[in-house]
C-alpha cells in the first residue's frame, strides 16, 4: 500500500506527537510497510517543521532523532498548572531587609544593635545578589563599615515609587515609647 | 433457518469468513455435536467461566429456547459433562456440582403437580423461573463486556499526545510583600521591647531615604555641588528633606561640608572617600 | 496582561499537547493570570478541536478534561514502533469489569451472583492496580463487604466522559428475541 505525502506527514506527526523521547529516523522509516527514501523522510520532516512555525510548539532534530517540544517562551503559562511553592527568606533575612529599608542607611553593627544577634554575612550577601540592597558609603567609625541602603529594584520590586510609599509603622511610636532610652 | 450459535469457544482464527454471526461475533465452526473429546475436556471447561456459562453454550447449541427449557434434556446433557469431567478427575468447581443439584431439583419439581393458583400467572409457579432471570442477566452481562471490549482502550489501542515540555529550572525567587516588612519590623520591636536595652529612635523615613540617595550621589564623584544635590528636588518639602538629609549625614560625619570663602561654591564630599576604593 | 484570541488558543494547544493525562477545564483555566469565562474557555477549545480536524490526532474530552490522543486509525502504523502490545483482558476480569461498570456500586457476592462463580481476589486487584475500580464504601451487611465502583481514570481510558455514555446494556427482550422459536 502506498500513502500519499499528506498521509505520510500525518502518520510521522502521530507518531512524534506521541512520544516525548526524540525518534531517530530510522525508527522513523519503521513507520510504513514500504521503503520510505531518506530524502522523502527528510522533506517530509521539513515541511511538518515548517507546518508548526509560529505555534506554541516545535519540531526539531536533536541529537538522537526527532521530537516536537513546547517553545520555552510558553513555559511560564505552563508552570502555572504545577505551581511549586515559592520559596521564603528565613525570618534573618526579612529582619533585616526590614530594618535596612526603614532605618537606612545603616551599618551592619547597626543592624545587630536592632536585632540583637550577630548578622550572617550570607544574609548581606542574599539581598545584595537579590538587587535589593547596595553599599551606599562607609561609615566613618573604625573599621569603616559599609553603609547599607535599598535599591531602586527594590522598590520596584515592592511596587512603590519612594520609601516615604512604605506602610507607616503606626504601632512604632507607642512600643519606642516603651523602650527606655538608654543612650 | 438462520444459524445462532454461542460464541463461547472464541475460536475465531483469522480472516475466513464467519458461517454466522451471533450479537456481531463470527462463527467460524458449527460444533459436531455435543461430544467432546476427552482430551479437550480440560481446555473446554477453562473455556467456561462457570455453570451459567456452560448452561448458556448448551441452551444456544441446542437451540433451546431459555424462556422454555425442557429441564429434562438439559439436565441430562449438563450431567454428561460433569461426569466427564469426573472421570477426567478435572479440578470440577463445586460451582459446577451445585448448578448440577440445582437442576436435578427444578426437573423434579417440574415432575410434581403444580398447586393450583388463585391468578393465571403461570410463570410465577415455574420453577425455572429463577433459573432463566439468572441465565438471561449473565448473558446479557457477557454481552456487554464484548462490547466494552470493543471500545478502543488508551494506551493500547491507541497513544495519548505527549510531547516534551522542558522545563528549565528557573530559580525561584522567594516573593516578600509590604505586610512581610511589616511584621518582620513588629517582631524586631517585640523582641527590642524585651531585651529593653537598644535604642531606636524616630526619624522621618524621607530623611533617612534622602541620605541614601545623596550619598549614592556622592560616591560618583569626590566633590559635588551643594547645589546640585536640589536639581532633582521637585518641591519645597522635598528639598527641605534633601537639607536635613544633608545635615544629617554631616553630623553622623558621613559627609563634609566645606566652602573655601563666603558666597564662594558650596561642596560637599564624602568622608574618606580618598581612602576609600569604591565602585 | 491579555492576550487575544489566538494566542490563548497557541498556550491552552501546548499544554494539552505536553500532558498525557487529560486536564480539568478548572486546570486550564489556571493557565492564565486573568479570569478567562468558561464561554470563552469552551469556545476556544471547541475552536481547537475544529483546527485538528482531518488530522491524525484529535482533541477530546473524557470524563475528567481535555486531551489530545492519536485517531485509532493511524494506531496500526504506531505500533510497527511497539510491536509489543498489552495483552487484552481475560473474559473474567473483563465480565467483573462490566458488571462493576453497569451495577455500581456492587459487592463481591453481588459479582458472583451474576456470574455464578467466585470471584478471584486477583481479579479485583488487577482492575484497581489499573485505577479502574474502587471501593467506595460498605455494605450495610454482615461482614460489610466493600461496595465497589468504577473511576473517572476507567472513563478517560475509555474514552468517556460519563458513565451514561456506555454502550447499552443488551436489552433481555433482545436477547428472547433472537432466540428461535423451538418446540
Amino acid at each position: 500500500m502506498n500513502l500519499n505525502l499528506t498521509e505520510i506527514k500525518r502518520v510521522l506527526e502521530a507518531a512524534l506527537l506521541s512520544s516525548p523521547e526524540p525518534i531517530p529516523t530510522a525508527q522513523l522509516k519503521k513507520l510504513f510497510d514500504f521503503e520510505l527514501a531518506n530524502e522523502m523522510l527528510r522533506k517530509v520532516l521539513d515541511e511538518l517543521k515548517q507546518d508548526w512555525q509560529g505555534r506554541s510548539v516545535e519540531l526539531l532534530q536533536v541529537s538522537s532523532g526527532w521530537r516536537f517540544q513546547v517553545r520555552p517562551e510558553f513555559q511560564p503559562y505552563l508552570d502555572r498548572l504545577n505551581p511549586e511553592k515559592p520559596p521564603k527568606y528565613s525570618r534573618a533575612v526579612m529582619e533585616t531587609l526590614t530594618i535596612i529599608a526603614y532605618r537606612q542607611p545603616v551599618t551592619r553593627g547597626d543592624i545587630e544593635d536592632i536585632r540583637g544577634v550577630s548578622v550572617n554575612p550570607q544574609i548581606i550577601k542574599t539581598l545584595e545578589a537579590r538587587g535589593w540592597i547596595e553599599t551606599v558609603g562607609h561609615k566613618d567609625v573604625p573599621g569603616r563599615p559599609a553603609l547599607l541602603a535599598t535599591t531602586r529594584k527594590f522598590l520596584d520590586d515592592m511596587g512603590l515609587r519612594a520609601l516615604a510609599e512604605l506602610p507607616p509603622l503606626p504601632e512604632t511610636g507607642q512600643l519606642l515609647a516603651a523602650l527606655p532610652e538608654t543612650e | 433457518m438462520e444459524i445462532r450459535l454461542a460464541d463461547q469457544m472464541d475460536m475465531a482464527p483469522g480472516e475466513e469468513s464467519p458461517l454466522a454471526r451471533i450479537y456481531g461475533e463470527p462463527i467460524l465452526e458449527l460444533p459436531q455435536d455435543l461430544y467432546i473429546p476427552p482430551d479437550a475436556l480440560a481446555v473446554m471447561l477453562d473455556a467456561f467461566e462457570g455453570p451459567l456459562d456452560l448452561l448458556l453454550y448448551l441452551i444456544r447449541k441446542q437451540n433451546l429456547d431459555v424462556l422454555d427449557i425442557p429441564m429434562a434434556q438439559l439436565t441430562r446433557q449438563y450431567l454428561e459433562y460433569v461426569e466427564l469431567m469426573r472421570e477426567n478427575q478435572l479440578e470440577l468447581a463445586a460451582e459446577y456440582l451445585l448448578m448440577a443439584a440445582l437442576l436435578i431439583e427444578i426437573k423434579s419439581r417440574m415432575l410434581l403437580p403444580r398447586p393450583v393458583l388463585a391468578g393465571d400467572d403461570e410463570a410465577a409457579g415455574d420453577p425455572r423461573a429463577e433459573l432463566v432471570r439468572r441465565l438471561l442477566e449473565y448473558e446479557q452481562m457477557k454481552q456487554a463486556a464484548q462490547q466494552l471490549d470493543r471500545i478502543p482502550l488508551a494506551g493500547r489501542d491507541y497513544k495519548v499526545v505527549e510531547v516534551l515540555f522542558e522545563k528549565v529550572a528557573t530559580e525561584r525567587l522567594p516573593e516578600v510583600e509590604l505586610a512581610d516588612l511589616h511584621n518582620a519590623w513588629l517582631a524586631i520591636l517585640n523582641r527590642a521591647r524585651v531585651n529593653r536595652h537598644h535604642t531606636v529612635t524616630r526619624e522621618s523615613l524621607s530623611v533617612r531615604e534622602q541620605m541614601s540617595h545623596v550619598l549614592r550621589q556622592l560616591r560618583e564623584r569626590e566633590f559635588v555641588l551643594f547645589v546640585e544635590l536640589f536639581a532633582e528636588t521637585a518641591d519645597v518639602p522635598h528639598a527641605v528633606v534633601t537639607f536635613i538629609a544633608i545635615l544629617e549625614l554631616a553630623r553622623e560625619q558621613l559627609v563634609s561640608i566645606s566652602q573655601q570663602e563666603e558666597f564662594a561654591p558650596i561642596y560637599v564630599k564624602l568622608r574618606l572617600a580618598e581612602a576609600e576604593d569604591e565602585s
